[in-house]
């Protein structure tokens, strides 16, 4: 029997969340389908599909890659550009989702990062529902720009301070892991005005077939997430959880109510579900349905009181 | 779309490297030939695709070729072995559009498909003639071509080497055939004949490599002529006239 | 029926090797304990547990960390030190071991780095056995030195060229993945002398257990190996393939004989097997058996002709 | 060492959280009480590091406590099963030293590798007196008691709660008895608390979180006063004289 007064509720930049799940952005959409298998209204909130200032159709196919314990993914920001976002998805995302959206947006100069973060603000619609931006300087499937904002602490810097200036919202930085120093990205974040940080976006990855003798991914190389890659993900949430004083959002390869609590533990404040979507589209709703389970099993009454508790 | 528990109750080797797999499970999400199933696999990450060939209440029959990791452990496992199963996947084919004599079109792994909707077909319309074309490389790879006829339906065979049927390719036999309509399933060349000869209308399902199967994670899009469209949730079944070929 | 006429054979800096398969450094010792379970002359060499100036003990324990499909070690570079493994080690190994050995070396400043190749060399039956040296400039688990150097191009020139000026054998590399640009490290060997580049090292990673609330490992973090990195080390290799014009050893992950051609395809010359060694102690020996039977299904004759098959 | 596959024969609950599993399989790289196991879980990467309770030929007994991922798999596993296992793994007791009246102190799932212990100094010396304490935190965790008493020996009970034997520790037990040597297996409060109050000369097996299990990646390594030591292949069991608390 689980104890009813246990508490799964987290606060990310003074909005309360009842819990701590959290969709990742590429993994769910814009919500509404996966709100025709469940009221999505059980999420903490989602991070809706990585958006731009123009319509992307992405890379080439195959663009998926199967490794192990995880996948490669080369989509490439397909989305039908920040309009089309404010026009159609976010008011059909608004008829099924009742909460503060987390906006996802995606660049290939400051000026892109700029334009589509003021588009989403200054449309009321849109500003009335997103509760935080999650700013991605870190998508390694795009030609210029992209990841090359999240390996430099200076383009990082520049993007977060830039658009700081045109939204008044919480805003998110999420950060590549292919970095030597993650630590040193996450104080430059801090610095330029980001009021949270959200890690770590997908490892560099290959595969390469055996029947064709090359890379089965279009584009080569891809995002390789999944539960593969959560240990370097909760070494990462670790270290920036010592290096600012800012909330994470943590994510990588998390599958689990237990593997939500160790991100946790690590530092993390919320946490995503990606690969995990696409392989069990019920996962995020499983995952929150277990946590009382799982905060039983190990003793822990207020999900809030955990965090960074491994330090 | 449901997720569900399947049990195996049938698993064998019906032609070279073609298993033919019957599950007893909720069949109630499939609503049209051409979907397909999404199956759990353990030690592998990501699910694997599969098309239904055919479906009733409790019932799943799925034909696959033994290629690479997923189906090959799948073509060792037994009776009694249950598997997570993603059901209803995928828009399936458009019957309505069939008219009185339409030709079904299979090559190899597409075959299977094919069964499923000249079933549905000539459920809905048993006075039509339904005329399926199965092609093959050679007679040892040759499935199904009784069941076709059992159904009712005209059955032509091509094999690339002439062993049974028509020496050739499936557009060999089409070439000569009369129609009022087209569906296929099969590889990218095929298409790309079938597209060459064709003298009607039709619908062709296409395969692509996803990841979800679902439509989450945009791995499979195309671009057709009415925009941008998910493989596995959009499709697999395009319409001849939206394709970008 | 496996075809006579498959050739397994790869040449490594001017050595030419039965196969390319490698145990790596720090998961077969000094080969005598694996060779009371097999002859170890089947492989196509195997790289000696990083050996340093001094005797070391080594991480506080525990130093080891299960994770999904991998497994994180903070061993330490635990070794009797370059003079016992002279007067011991090396011996032991002659007596089991009759084709040329990959030394693996490391240190915690270049001068460490000069004695202990340049002892290695002057012993004239360490001499007379060691075939590459293989320069540690990638372990995670040690504070000062290790790592250090192998993510900075000045630091990896600086001790690259100071080993060169002590030993005239083939000098390989070893590089860590943890860093934004593996390629700039790579030519900064390849400009001050390197033989041959080998990748990747471990990841950085971290598990906590939810009883303790606490990390898994003593040291925090640890070096994270095991299948799960193969897409990560495959990237790499593929990477430095096009950046250097030195053979590269490739390891991570690696534990079937299907893996070890991906790596060849990806740009491998020969292939080291870590972690899989220690979950199966007769791993890398069913790996190079094995060998012929992939080699046919994929119809390769010659393993020399699918170095870099996929660029 | 030897690697080889082994059948369930048996998996049951014989005390809280305390699984029983009998394996048939290659027991013939056992040599030994003491030694240990390494058994590969589907789903896990590293292997997992079980004391032997009991061996013969063809036929492995290991008691486990359901404490983690590895343990909770094996609990669910059923008769017919195969495991792939390595045998035949560390040191094992030296029983050349025990004397005519050897004293056995196990604690909780360090029980187990003193039955099959107490087993062989019987074999050797039907005429000794083999003296056995159990440790265990309450009645519902007890096992074994029976079987030692079979084998002949002389079996004292600890319960922290006193629901069963004496209240306390083995130690409450140990200090009124008299022994030749003594052999203990358990948990390292224990260890230091029998060290603080031995009497002679004695032998401790350790456990430890392991990476191969047979002395490759110094996962293990402990320092002694005979210098580094691995618990999985120098160890698992170590020498009084040797210890460095």
């Amino acid at each position: 029997m689980v104890d009813k007064k246990l508490s799964t509720k987290v606060e990310l930049c003074g909005i309360e969340m009842d819990n701590p799940v959290i969709p990742a952005s590429g993994t769910f959409g814009y919500g509404y389908e996966f709100a025709e298998l469940y009221d999505i209204n059980c999420l903490g909130t989602f991070s809706f599909k990585g958006t731009t200032l123009e319509p992307r159709f992405g890379n080439p196919l195959p663009r998926i890659a199967e490794c192990p314990d995880g996948m490669i993914n080369a989509v490439g920001l397909q989305n039908p550009g920040v309009d089309a976002v404010i026009a159609h998805e976010i008011p059909e995302m608004a008829k099924v989702f009742h909460k503060p959206v987390m906006a996802n947006v995606s660049g290939f100069s400051v000026d892109d990062y700029v334009q589509t973060v003021s588009k989403l603000e200054n449309d009321p619609v849109a500003n009335k529902h997103i509760g935080w931006f999650e700013i991605n300087i870190s998508c390694p499937n795009v030609h210029g720009g992209g990841m090359a904002f999240g390996t430099s602490p200076k383009a990082a810097e520049e993007v977060t301070a830039a658009v700081r200036k045109v939204t008044k919202k919480p805003m998110l930085i999420k950060l590549s892991p292919n970095v030597t120093d993650i630590t040193e990205i996450a104080r430059a974040c801090e610095a330029a005005g980001a009021d949270g940080i959200s890690l770590i976006n997908t490892l560099l990855g290959m595969r390469i077939n055996l029947k064709t003798k090359q890379p089965v991914i279009a584009n080569k190389m891809g995002g390789f997430s999944g539960h593969a890659i959560l240990p370097v993900a909760l070494r990462m949430v670790y270290q920036v959880y010592d290096a600012v004083k800012l909330p994470i959002v943590g994510m990588g390869g998390v599958q689990s109510a237990e593997e939500v609590i160790e991100m946790m533990l690590a530092g993390a404040t919320a946490v995503e579900i990606g690969a995990a979507n696409l392989v069990n589209p019920f996962a995020s709703k499983e995952i929150i349905e277990d946590l009382p389970r799982v905060m039983e099993k190990y003793n822990i009454k207020d999900l809030k009181e955990i965090i960074g508790g491994a330090h | 779309m449901k997720q569900g528990i399947f049990e195996i109750k049938e698993n064998i080797e019906i032609a070279k490297n073609t298993m033919k797999m019957v599950l007893e499970g909720d069949t109630s999400a499939l609503t049209a030939p051409g979907q397909f199933v999404n199956i759990k696999i353990d030690g592998l990450f990501l699910r694997r695709p599969i098309s239904v060939c055919d479906y009733k209440e409790n019932e799943l029959t799925i034909i696959y070729k033994v290629v690479g990791a997923g189906t090959e452990v799948m073509a060792d496992m037994v009776c009694g072995q249950e598997l997570d199963i993603l059901t209803g996947l995928g828009n399936g084919y458009n019957v309505s559009k069939a008219g009185e004599c339409p030709l079904l079109i299979g090559g190899g792994v597409g075959v299977p498909p094919m069964y499923g909707l000249a079933k549905a077909l000539l459920a809905a319309n048993p006075q039509h003639k339904v005329q399926v074309i199965l092609g093959f490389n050679s007679a040892e790879e040759v499935f199904y071509a009784e069941e076709f006829e059992k159904l009712g339906a005209e059955v032509h065979i091509a094999t690339a080497d002439g062993s049974v049927g028509t020496k050739g390719f499936v557009t060999d036999v089409m070439k000569d055939l009369e129609y009022s309509y087209f569906f296929t399933c099969g590889p990218l060349p095929m298409f790309k004949a079938i597209e060459a000869i064709a003298q009607t209308s039709g619908q062709y399902s296409f395969e692509e490599r996803m990841g979800c199967g679902f439509g989450a994670c945009m791995g499979c899009s195309c671009k057709t002529k009415y925009g941008n469209k998910r493989i596995c949730k959009d499709g697999p079944v395009l319409e001849r006239e939206e394709i970008i070929w």
